[in-house]
This record gives C-alpha cells, structure tokens and sequence, in this order.
C-alpha cells in the first residue's frame, strides 16, 4: 500500500465517515483540502473536522453570490495547527431563502465572520446570537452590497459634469 | 448594584475609528462591545469592478497603516497561484525586503502607540523616529513613504538603487543596537511592568479557539507563523526562529512585537547577502484563469487570507480578504470581562489592531 | 527593582544631549530621492492622445481635454493617489513624476491641474538646503548633515 | 453694550493682528483620524518634523481644539461623528483635508459607503494633496491655514 499524505487521508475519513452528505471532497493542491456538503448537515461536518481532525483555526468565512446559477456558496475556511492543512468547507444555498445553520457552537471564532456575511450577502444564520450590522452605517436601508445585483453609485460622472461646468463659466 | 452603559468615542486619546459600548458597574468593566465599521470602504465590491492592475492600489491600502508591503505580498500570490507564474529570484528577494523593512516600521509604530497608552511620552518619540530611518530606506526603494505600490505582478516595479546595501545594513545595525534602549527604557521598566504584567491574559486554548492570529497567537505561547508552516516567496531559505511568549499578556504581545523586530533584521541581512542578479519583472498577461485560490500571508499583524474567484476576465469575480485585524478583535471583548476600566486601553493597544484592517 | 526604576531617568536625561534630530523644514528639506514621488508633470510635446492613462487610472483622476488643437490629460491633483501607474502605462513617456510635493490649495478648483498647468515643471527649491540622514551613531545620535 | 466695546476694540488693526496673530500661532488639533493618513499624522507631530514649532499640538480633548485634521477618507458612519465633533469646537475652528480620499474621494469615487469629499460635510480651510502627503506637506497646509488666518478681517475697512 502506498502512503497517503494528510491531505488525501483527511478526504477519506470524511467520504467514509458521511458517505451521503459530502457531494465533493478533493486535495486542491499542497495544504488545501476543499469538502462540499449538503447544507442541512454542514454543522455535522464542522463538528467532526473539529473533533476529530484537529481542525480548530477558524481563518475565513467567504460568501459567493453565483446569481446565474441562482444560489449562494458559503466557505469555512478552517486551517489546523498540528496537520498544517487548510480546509474549505464548502456549502450551496439557494438564493430565494438563504438560510443556514450558524457554526458558533462549533468555532467559537466565526461569530464577526457570520455577521459579515450576513449583512454583506443578506444569508441569515439560524442559531447565531448576535446578527446586527458590523460594518456598514447603522442607517443602511439598501440591499445587502456584496450581492452581483447590487449596483455601485456612478458618483463620479456627475461630479464630473459639475466641475467641467464649473471650470468653463470662471 | 447598578450597571451603566458607556460609550468611549470614536474622538478619544487612544485611536480613533473605534467606539467601544461598555457596561460598567463601578469601575468594573462587565462587557465591552467594539462598534466598528467607521473606515468601512467597500474594498471587496471595489475590487470586482476594477482590473487586476488597478486592484494594486486599492488592496494596499486595506493596511496602509505602516504595512503596504506585507498586504499587496497576499494579493500577488493568489494571482500568481491562479496563473501558474514564477516570478525572477531577484523579485522574490526584493518583495521579502520591502516586506521585512514594513513589519520593522510597523511593529515600531505599535511599540509607540502603546507607550503612549501606558502614559511614556518618551517612548513616543524614539520608535516613530527610528520608523524614519527605515521609512527613507523604503523611499529610496519605492519612492513612496507609506503607500508604495512597490510589487506588482510578476515582479517587482524598481530594481535597488546604488548604495541602497550598504545604507539599508548600515541603519539595521543601528537599529539592533537602539533596541537596548528600549528594553533599558521600557521593557524592563519597573512602572511599566506594573501597568502591563498580569493584564489581559489570553491563554492558548482561548487564543486558537477564537482564531486570533500574528503576534498575539504567538504571544500565548502558540508557534505558528506562515512563513514557517507555508513558505511563500523565498522564506524557507532563510534562517530565522519564531519568537514566543510565555504568558500572554499584555506585556508579552509587546515583547514578542520586539523580538520579531530582531528577527526581521536578521532575515534583512540574509537577505540583502545573497540577492541573486536578474531581471526583476516579467510581462504577464492582463487576463487571470478561470479558477480559485487562497493564500496566506504573514504581515504584521498577522495573517492574511485572500481567497480569489476568477472567471478568465480581467476583473475578480470574488475577492475576500480575511485580515488579521479583524480575526483580532473577537479577543478584545473576551479579555474586556470583569477588568478595571483603565486597562481597557492597554488591552485594547496590546492587541494592535487597526480599525482600517478590521473594515476593510 | 529600583534600579529599573532609576535607569530610564538617566537614560532620558542622558539623550537631553544628543543631536537633534528635528530637520528645521522650510529653511532646510530632506534631500528628494531618485523615486520621489510628487505630482505627476506631462511633457505635452511628447503626448500622442492615446488615453492609456486615463484607462488605468483607479481613481479617475486624469480626463481629456481639448488643448491647443490637441487632446491632452487634465490633472486632478485632489484625485490623484501618486500610484504610478499612468507614468508606467504611457507608450510615449510624456508622464513623470516630479519631486514636487508641496501643492496644497485653498480651494478645490485650483486643485484641477488645466494642461498648461500640468506641464509646467516642478518649482525648483534650489536656494534651500537639503540635508539627509549622515550622523548615525549610537552615543552621538542621529543627525542630518 | 459689551459687544459694542468689543466691536470697537477689533476696529482698531492693531489689536486685530495681535488677535490673529495670537489665533495663527496656537492651532492646537483634534484627535480625530478619519482615515488612513494617521501614521503620517504621527510622522510629523513627532520629532522629525515636529509641527508643535507652529504651535500644532495634537491634544485630546476637542473642546480646546482649533483645528481638525480630517486625515484620509470619511465613512458615512464617521460624517455624523465628524460633524459632531466639529459643531462641538469652539470658535474659531479650522479644517484642513488631508488627501485625496478627503479632498474627493479619490480612490473610492465608487464606494457605497464613502463621502465625496469632505467639503460636503463641513468647511474646508486648506487641501493639502497626495496619498498620504509627506510632512513637507502637511507643514505647507499648516503654514497656508496660518497665512490665510493672519489676512482674517483685515481688509474690512
């Protein structure tokens, strides 16, 4: 039998250990592992790469808008101390009901993170104990910013319009 | 027993940026909640409507707070994993110099915030005047002071100026040696050890639960550094140790602050020994592949993570950025618990952070 | 202990007598480096009107203008961020950047740079000193000469 | 009554330079960093270019202050607090904007979040440009506030 890195062995004991929910476990390239799952059960998986793998350093959650395929992926990007690998945990929602069940219990890191996300994408986090707005102005009323449909102010053409006339009448 | 809510800025001595709302009975601080968002840019929707080349100055200045260098370091490598470039030897070694000349001015300017927090105006003054020396080595280098745009992609934009060596080791030994004065002036004051011993203790475990990173994770005692456990550019080649602390306290994120400044040297002096000769750029095309990445970084302040989303366009799709500031500040309400109130300043400048990093 | 009390004094009092390290600035100014980077001048013999530089620029702050029968940049020195990146795009070397760092207004209509006025060359500060960083000891100090 | 003695009192030009010397020379500066010019704010009150020879003293409390230095991009967030903060100050005050970020916008002319310049919110004395300006700069923006202070209510009669 040849031996396996840590990053191959970690993709196994995930596949055998949740053989219906992982849709996709692969070793991106050295150090990184990347495991997509169903959304239901993606605190199960947190709870066995934390206990098990020795997964325990929260470094990321990222939220992607792929508004053609009409669905938003959430990554936990989990790096470990002692196996030096980072993993990215990887789940799809759609994007008329984005909700998800929040990871807090599971890393106790991911509490600014999840606020992030939520009012940067709008995905709501079922069992988070905070979810107020981090960083945009506490009067924000528009849509969540990071969302493909969400269009930047052009501010700069008129302002431009407005010098130029400026400059030509004195 | 009654509990008063305090609000603590954003106008107030410490730093600006921030506000904190605590709940205070007495002078016990119950609970700190950070109000951040202040320098909140938009930077990640920025970034997905500008090109590659014209993200450079932007990502910089997600840290432009004395480390420009160590973030653009994290950008570069997500576009060059996602392109499959190398870029010249003699690039690398000039990236990891402006890198290491910015975790220098960086950890400086931290050592003087914190002096004036624990009241040493003195303390003030020598650091941001040593930062000076350095910051004219990094203008000789990049022609900027604080926002370089120094590396770009597939290289470096200048190549070293004459003379830049031997001025460059002429200012590190210098340096070395003042940084006895400050431990005679600081660390190993007796005042100062009163103020900052025993404050804020994070211990390991707490440390790697919350995610905390840089300085302040190895300041619990945690060995863990980037550039040891995923060399990037040419730092497995140089010869360097991690410096530790034993407690971490307040008093130990300084004192490991320190030591990485003589750490930084000694990579300095590796590094301007056996740069290579060559080219310092090479073309690369403006379309970046399809695909996806994430690099870390160690800057100054910690960790960095960029993870990119191509899509063959010459504009991201996607384009997080984790700073480490922002991992940081989970652990300042989690020291913040039944404390008094003055050290709430020293907890909250032990911990480095910069509202900018935490914003974004 | 008390030593560690005492040391600092001595050590502060002690640095009462070194040099200063105060560059006396608008009798005296730090030497401009090679790479000094001021605001950007166009040589507009040089410029083709190819608009490469209005198209990277991040900011915006460089736009067309009709100059003289010829379409040049207007500079918005409010605007500008002195990244580089237009002096290293243009094909023709018309742009540069100039040592001059010392172009505040009152207002911010003169901050908008007319093509005339963005070609004029940095005004010279000849007949002041220039002094770099030449002492740097650990018993004298750190001085500029 | 009182304020028609000291109307008379700034009539006389000799008493108003004195005034407006006086005011030129105790510019003392809020703490407030908006943006991210706030190294260089250090840079130059420290002692390389040392901006307390003009009388610049970077002070805490904003009720003995002149003079805000608005250093970098404002927020929408920070605007009110800005506005707040400057409406707190007592007369004169002075603004010096800092960078392209608070001279425009500049690099976030785009930005949902960003204010277009400061001069939306409160008045301008001086722009002092580039990214962040060197201290050579921010002492020219410092001696021009002081310039402009010296001309104040001189050629009103």
């Amino acid at each position: 039998m040849i031996d396996k890195s840590a990053e191959e062995l970690i993709v196994d004991s995930v596949k055998a250990r949740f053989p219906e929910e992982v849709i996709e476990a692969k070793v991106q390239r050295k150090n990184r592992v990347s495991i997509s799952v169903r959304n239901n059960r993606i605190y199960d998986v947190g709870l066995f790469l934390r206990d098990e793998l020795e997964f325990d350093h929260i470094a990321s959650v990222s939220g992607v808008d792929y508004i053609d395929m009409n669905e938003f992926e959430v990554i936990y990007y989990v790096w470990s101390i002692n196996k030096k690998v980072l993993v990215g945990l990887r789940t799809k929602i759609p994007r008329d009901n984005p909700v998800l069940k929040s990871l807090v219990d599971v890393w106790e890191g991911v509490l600014y993170h999840e606020r992030e996300v939520w009012e940067m994408f709008g995905i709501k986090f079922e069992g988070h104990p905070n979810l107020s707005l981090l960083l945009l102005p506490e009067d924000w009323d528009g849509p969540p910013p990071l969302r493909k449909d969400f269009v930047l102010p052009e501010t700069h053409q008129e302002r431009l319009e407005e010098k130029i006339k400026k400059l030509s009448s004195g | 027993m009654s509990i008063m809510k305090l609000s603590i800025g954003p106008q107030h001595p410490i730093s600006a940026h921030f506000r904190f709302l605590l709940d205070v009975d007495g002078d016990v601080v119950l609970k700190l909640e950070p109000d951040v968002g202040y320098t909140h840019r938009g930077i990640e929707k920025l970034a997905e409507k500008r090109t590659y080349l014209q993200n450079l100055p932007v990502i910089e200045r997600v840290n432009s707070y004395c480390d420009s260098a160590g973030t653009m370091l994290g950008y570069l490598e997500v576009i060059e994993e996602l392109m499959g470039l190398e870029v010249p030897e003699r690039a690398k070694y000039l990236r990891v110099i402006a890198a290491e000349l910015n975790r220098i001015a960086s950890h400086l300017y931290a050592a003087s915030l914190f002096s004036v927090a624990t009241g040493l105006e003195t303390m003030l003054m020598w650091p941001i005047n040593d930062r000076e020396l350095i910051l004219d080595l990094l203008e000789r280098l990049t022609g900027q002071r604080i926002t370089y745009t120094y590396q770009t992609i597939g290289g470096v934009r200048f190549d070293m100026p004459d003379g830049f060596k031997e001025e460059a080791l002429k200012r590190l030994d210098y340096l070395e040696k003042r940084t006895e004065d400050y431990y005679k002036m600081l660390l190993w004051n007796h005042t100062f050890h009163m103020r900052t011993k025993k404050v804020g203790i994070l211990r390991p475990s707490d440390a790697i639960k919350l995610g905390v990173v840089g300085p302040n994770l190895r300041a619990s005692g945690v060995k863990v550094d980037v550039r040891k456990d995923e060399p990037y550019e040419v730092y497995d080649r140089f010869d360097f140790s991690i410096p530790t602390g034993k407690n971490g306290d307040s008093y130990d994120r300084l004192e490991v602050r320190f030591k990485e400044v003589g750490q930084s040297i000694n990579i300095l002096r590796q590094a301007l020994k056996d740069i290579p000769k060559g080219p310092i750029k090479k073309w690369v095309p403006p379309i970046v592949p399809k695909g996806e990445a994430y690099t870390r970084v160690e800057a100054a302040r910690g960790e960095f993570g960029y993870h990119l989303i191509g899509d063959g366009s010459m504009k991201p799709y996607r384009l997080k950025i984790s700073p480490p500031s922002f991992r940081n500040l989970i652990a300042l309400p989690h020291l913040c618990q039944n404390i008094p109130l003055a050290d709430v300043p020293i907890i909250y400048i032990s911990l480095d952070l910069i509202p900018m990093d935490v914003d974004r | 202990m008390v030593l560690d009390i005492i040391r600092p004094f001595f050590l502060g009092f002690y640095h009462a007598f070194k040099r200063t390290f105060t560059v006396k600035h608008p009798f005296v100014r730090l030497t401009p480096t090679e790479r000094y980077r001021g605001r950007v001048v166009l040589n507009i013999d040089r410029c083709i009107s190819c608009r490469s530089c209005v198209n990277i620029c991040p900011n915006k702050a460089l736009e067309m203008v009709k100059f003289e029968k010829k379409l040049v940049p207007q500079y918005d020195a409010g605007r500008c961020c002195l990244c580089n990146l237009c002096v290293e795009v243009c094909p023709a070397i018309a742009l540069s950047m100039s040592y001059e760092v010392e172009f505040s207004e009152y207002t911010r209509k003169g901050l908008i740079h007319t093509p005339d006025r963005f070609s004029q060359p940095p005004k010279s500060f000849l007949f002041e000193k220039t002094v770099t960083v030449k002492i740097l000891d650990k018993k004298r100090g750190v001085a500029h000469r | 009554m009182l304020q028609k003695a000291k109307d008379g009192l700034m009539d006389i030009k000799l008493f108003r330079r004195v005034m407006n010397w006086g005011k030129a020379w105790s510019l003392w500066s809020v703490h407030l960093e908006t943006g991210c010019c706030g190294p260089e704010d250090m840079a130059r009150a420290c002692a390389r270019f040392d901006t307390e020879r003009f009388g610049t003293l970077p002070f805490p409390t904003l009720r003995e202050c002149d003079l805000i230095f608005v250093t970098g991009f404002v927020t929408k967030k920070m605007a009110k607090r800005l506005k707040i903060v400057y409406e707190q100050m007592p007369e004169p005050k002075y603004v010096i904007a800092i960078g392209h970020c608070a001279i425009s916008g500049g690099l976030w002319w785009d930005s949902y979040s960003v204010v277009q310049g400061v001069d939306e919110i409160i008045p301008v004395d001086v722009y002092v440009p580039g990214c962040p300006p060197r201290p050579e700069a921010w002492i020219q923006g410092i001696r021009m506030l002081q310039e402009k202070i010296a001309k104040e209510g001189m050629r009103k009669k």
